[in-house]
């Protein structure tokens, strides 16, 4: 394509120096905004943020979880992956041997300091085993102390939720586990 | 200058008053302070003192894997984060020597189009309400939430971005992304009409950035200024047109340019931009191709999901990738992008290994900065508030 | 670094008129690169920008890379820019560590001016003949030089006094 | 309670009383309404909400739309450390808020908010200069933002008040002029000499000779002068919250803000006050002598009634035009004064006089 160049038109005529035209038409403006949410509020896009929530994406990152395999138990086999790609090293693993030999390894320790989290989403690309997610829906997690904020295995284990809050009724929410997969490839989970 | 100094050492009465604009003032947009030197209301001098953010951006890449950069470049530029997430990636793409598949580049130039979008609409904005227009101001953020929604139903964040990847993008845009784009843009654009009728014509506005903060072309080349600070001054030097990246050369878009180099001409530049990118987001919605949106490359993009979970391969694959990370062929390139403020320039240098022996980013607003002593010297003190509006300063992206 | 044969016009143009200062150039990625040497600088630079064929009417990057395991330890590198002729191109030179400065070429380009004082203030080198080369990001009582591959990612520098107030009038700049 | 009314009877007394009325009744509600009004009304033109989170957590957290913002407001600024900083000058700093806080009530005094009711008047005083007194007592407001500015030992607060003093100043100029065309037509400075004056009528009982229908360029340059004299948007660079911060009350805290901030709202319902008072028909409705049967106290109720929504008007206009206007440069509201109002003004005066002569 060719450069296209378009100068831009510096409006400053007569009319502009009387003042009151443009000022006339801005009042007709805010004049109208007023009114109309005077009379219902149509126009108004605040969100009364404790009580209303917005409807976040359904792919928004929130605060993770560890899903779990149809037993219960954790799907986690503690290979380090995540904690390896972790742009903010806030994943800490240690591994154990678990007696049941189905069960090759799994965390004893999993922690994530959610507050050097940096909620990029790596370590849900990084897991083989699908079993760190961030689709909790969780957007802001405050807490009074720096120590709630050092989330342990068990406080991250969890079992799907669907996530309520999108108002987003075009894009299909994922109803499965496997539909919410991060895929990829990039071809739509649905 | 001299002059001026000895006045200040020697005489207890001197007219000339230094003052503090900054860090912590409300025209002072990200953390930054002039030391201003006034004779009345009129500045003589003025000394910038920068650095209040600096987070270490290149010391961290230097000690990060090539991946785990993208979730930093967020963070360069919080108005437009995913523009520089693509000016990251495509630079470790031209380092590779790849490019990514066609519906990643058109998914890539929605979304930083989009990001443009917000990038000026803050930047406009903000300069507006600090010129006395809050409700300009208001509606414009109004806005960029709608467009703000968007880019998190495709990345998943609204400023941590973090979507691109080398060779691709991390997901690809979801069902009827496309009519909620139309619907969004549509709303969009009726908040520009609003806001141009509002402050466009309003002699007030005028008379606050015409002629105020002139630059002429020469001395905007010599500061090397890029994007819309430069357009400004008549130059009509767009890194989408004149390096022609990504997937621009098939987009029919005007480039604005002004004629004088004053804020008026930024405000009308950027107004004009947002329209001009609003058309590139319809055409390239119209062109878009199918397809995959990530290289199905071993050495730079992560297996598929399905591989991973079903066979070997895929695992050790996925393995590598990640515990090794992604390792670049020797060589050192600079990728120059346009962002939302001027050309985002990274300079990269692989040895090879895992980790970037050098992450090098090319900041616009360094250069606006630099300059702001020169473009106030002699405007009045109430005009810093209209030039550094329009100078559009993020201070992650000059401290770094 | 991976060479590339093919030469590009600047640098033949460069090698035409600078035949000793030129250390190396190649062409990786369509970036064109001339290595050249330090005391050079400024006259390759003047005729960069000068010169009809060149025409460099911006200086758009400076930075510096640190190869700790090579001599000369520190790379500075230039980006330039040509906008009436539509080219770029990289500029590269060559300093030792033990004596690590270079010539500043702040006259030609406004922008060098805090390019150069970053590069300084980030690796500690010297720019001979600038006129203000003080650090730029970091504070004044800073030691060390953040950027350079021996300084360690996790230091921790010592806390200051807080400095009077009054100081800060002081009217510096030449 | 013949001595009650005796005593009730005293001029005296009664103009103690209708000030107190007046204030407390009148005036300070309004001010105060309009705090939590401006940022109600500039949210429905921003397309928000406002303020409406302060509640009484025993009356299930009850809110009223925001309205205890005022209760709220108040006990904070009552409660707030009262700072003054170092270096400043203690007495010119405390004084400075009441300044201006007394130049704006002082305005009040010579309003007629209602037709009179026998001998009784609802104006404190009808003082013969009149529009001059008022001239005089705005002026004194400018004390208020000089002596802010100096005695704060703060450069962000003296060029406020530098800037605040020379805009005050040079107003001055400009409302008097103005106002040299209203006093013409209807031949007096005194305020009921020209409320009543424009309850006469033009073409027999068909148009109302309103001063703005009589005078329409003097009302839009004494509005103008006005916002400007009173430094309210656009002309509030010497606040100038972008560049100097918040101008000559940057260092004020607790209470004496909360004068800075009344005086604000005061001033603006003064602002208005003149405006009806002067330009549309003060407390007079037209063509209510008509109705001749009418008694006098529901006439002296209806007038009241329309002097506060005409009030009430011109106070939401102020405000919408704050939030719809850019704010001027400082040198650019001197210029816009000095070059443009100044000459229309002074031709206004002349084209007035010719057409008096004529009409004479």
């Amino acid at each position: 394509m060719e450069l296209k160049v378009k100068t831009v038109k510096r409006v400053d005529g007569f009319q502009e120096a009387l003042y009151l035209p443009a000022i006339f038409n801005g009042l007709k403006l805010t004049v109208q905004h007023f009114f109309r949410n005077l009379l219902g509020a149509k126009d108004v896009v605040t969100i009364q943020y404790p009580e209303e929530q917005r409807p976040v994406s359904p792919r928004w990152r929130g605060r993770h979880r560890l899903t779990r395999r149809e037993d219960g138990f954790l799907k986690c086999v503690a290979c380090y992956m995540c904690e390896t790609i972790c742009p903010a090293q806030c994943i800490h693993i240690d591994a154990g041997d678990h007696p049941d030999f189905s069960i090759e390894k799994y965390p004893v320790v999993f922690d994530i300091d959610e507050l050097r989290c940096v909620f990029c989403g790596l370590c849900v690309e990084a897991c083989p085993k699908q079993a760190i997610r961030m689709d909790t829906g969780v957007i802001a997690m405050a807490y009074s102390s720096r120590k709630r904020f050092d989330y342990t295995r068990d406080l991250l284990k969890d079992t799907y939720t669907p996530n309520q809050r999108t108002k987003y009724t075009n894009i299909p929410l994922p109803k499965t586990e496997d539909e919410a997969l991060p895929n990829s490839r990039g071809i739509p989970s649905s | 200058m001299e002059a001026v100094e000895k006045e200040i050492r020697n005489d207890a009465d001197a007219s000339i008053m230094p003052i503090e604009i900054g860090p912590a003032h409300p025209a002072m947009h990200g953390i930054v302070r002039f030391t201003t030197y006034i004779d009345g209301e009129e500045i003589i001098d003025m000394i910038p003192e920068i650095g209040y953010l600096h987070r270490g951006f290149e010391k961290e890449s230097e000690n990060s894997r090539w991946i785990q950069i993208t979730p930093y470049t967020d963070r360069l530029n919080y108005v437009s984060p995913i523009l520089c997430n693509i000016g990251y990636s495509m630079a470790v793409e031209k380092l590779f020597g790849i490019e990514a598949p066609r519906r990643a580049e058109y998914t890539r130039v929605i979304m930083g189009e989009i990001s443009r979008i917000t990038d000026h609409l803050t930047c406009v904005g903000a300069a507006a309400m600090e010129v006395g227009a809050f409700t300009f101001f208001l509606w414009f953020i109004k806005a960029r939430e709608y467009l703000w929604e968007l880019v998190e139903q495709v990345t998943g964040a609204r400023l941590t971005t973090n979507w691109t990847r080398f060779g691709g993008n991390a997901n690809d845009i979801p069902d009827g992304f496309l009519q909620e784009l139309h619907t969004r843009l549509e709303q969009t654009k009726d908040i520009l009409k609003e806001c141009d009728a509002l402050l466009t014509r309003n002699k007030i506005f005028i008379d606050r950035v015409k002629d105020v903060g002139v630059i002429s072309k020469e001395d905007a080349m010599s500061f090397a200024f890029t994007g819309p600070m430069l357009r400004a001054c008549g130059i009509p030097y767009d890194i989408r047109r004149s390096d022609s990246y990504s997937v621009y050369d098939d987009l029919d878009f005007e480039i604005p340019v002004g004629t004088v180099g004053d804020c008026f001409d930024r405000y009308l530049v950027r107004m004009e931009e947002m329209w001009q990118s609003i058309s590139i987001i319809e055409q390239a919605s119209d062109k878009m191709p199918a397809g995959p949106v990530i290289l199905d490359d071993r050495r730079v993009s992560f297996p598929d999901k399905k591989e991973v979970y079903g066979n070997i391969e895929g695992l050790i694959d996925h393995f590598k990738m990640v515990m090794d990370g992604h390792q670049p062929p020797l060589g050192e390139v600079y990728m120059p992008t346009e962002g939302g403020n001027g050309e985002v320039g990274f300079y990269l240098v692989s040895d090879g290994s895992g980790t970037p022996v050098k992450c090098r980013v090319r900041p616009p607003c360094f250069n606006y900065v630099a300059a702001m002593p020169y473009i106030c010297k002699g405007e009045y003190i109430a005009d810093i508030v209209p030039i550094f509006g329009s100078v559009n300063m993020i201070g992650g992206e000059l401290d770094r | 670094m991976s060479t590339e044969q093919s030469i590009g016009q600047l640098t033949q143009l460069l090698q035409q008129q600078f035949p000793k200062a030129i250390e190396g150039f190649h062409d990786h990625r369509g970036d064109e690169t001339i290595l050249v040497d330090r005391k050079e600088i400024l006259a390759i630079c003047q005729f960069l920008k000068d010169d009809e064929r060149c025409k460099m009417e911006m200086m758009i990057d400076l930075t510096a890379v640190d190869y700790i395991n090579e001599t000369p330890r520190f790379e500075v590198v230039y980006h330039f820019k040509s906008l009436s002729l539509d080219h770029r191109l990289r500029l590269k030179a060559r300093v030792p560590e033990d004596d690590c400065h270079i010539d500043s070429i702040h006259a030609l380009w406004m922008a060098v001016d805090w390019y150069e004082r970053e590069c300084y203030d980030m690796y500690g080198i010297t720019f001979t003949h600038h006129p203000n080369l003080k650090r730029l990001l970091m504070y004044d009582e800073f030691e060390g030089y953040p950027l350079r591959k021996d300084y360690p990612v996790d230091k921790q520098q010592p806390r200051l006094e807080l400095r009077e107030v009054h100081e800060r009038y002081d009217y510096e700049r030449s | 309670m013949d001595v009650l009314i005796g005593i009730l009877l005293i001029p005296t007394v009664q103009a103690v009383l209708k000030i107190f009325v007046i204030i407390f009744a009148l005036v300070m509600p309004l001010a105060t309404v309009l705090t939590l009004m401006e940022r109600k009304w500039s949210a429905m033109i921003q397309d928000r909400v406002g303020p409406n989170r302060a509640n009484i957590p025993f009356l299930n957290n009850f809110r009223g739309r925001g309205a205890l913002h005022i209760a709220a407001d108040g006990l904070k600024s009552f409660f707030k450390e009262d700072f003054i900083p170092e270096g400043a000058d203690r007495f010119l700093f405390t004084i400075a808020p009441y300044f201006g806080f007394a130049a704006a009530m002082a305005t009040f005094a010579i309003i007629p908010f209602a037709g009179p009711i026998g001998d009784f008047t609802f104006q404190i005083t009808d003082v013969k200069p009149g529009l001059l007194y008022i001239f005089a007592i705005t002026s004194l407001g400018v004390y208020g933002t000089v002596l802010a500015g100096a005695g704060s030992n703060s450069k962000f607060a003296l060029l406020g008040g530098t800037r605040a003093s020379a805009q005050m100043l040079s107003y001055e100029v400009f409302i008097g002029l103005s106002l040299l065309g209203v006093f013409m037509v209807y031949e007096s400075t005194q305020i009921s000499v020209i409320v009543n004056g424009q309850n006469t009528y033009w073409f027999g009982n068909l148009i109302p000779k309103w001063g703005v229908l009589t005078q329409p360029i003097a009302f839009f340059l004494f509005f103008t002068a006005m916002i400007a004299e009173t430094k309210r948007a656009p002309f509030d660079a010497p606040e100038g919250e972008s560049e100097i911060v918040a101008g000559y009350f940057l260092e004020y805290s607790g209470m004496r803000f909360a004068a800075f901030m009344l005086a604000e709202y005061i001033a603006l319902v003064g602002v208005s006050v003149l405006v009806v008072t002067l330009f549309f028909g003060g407390y007079h409705i037209p063509w209510l002598h008509l109705w001749e049967s009418a008694p006098q106290w529901l006439v002296s109720l209806l007038q009241f009634m329309k002097f506060t929504i005409f009030t009430f008007f011109f106070c939401w206009l102020q405000l919408q035009i704050r939030w719809t206007v850019p704010k001027f440069r400082f040198d650019q509201t001197m210029a816009l004064g000095w070059k443009k109002l100044l000459p229309v003004a002074l031709g206004n005066v002349v084209v007035t006089a010719f057409i008096i002569l004529i009409a004479n």
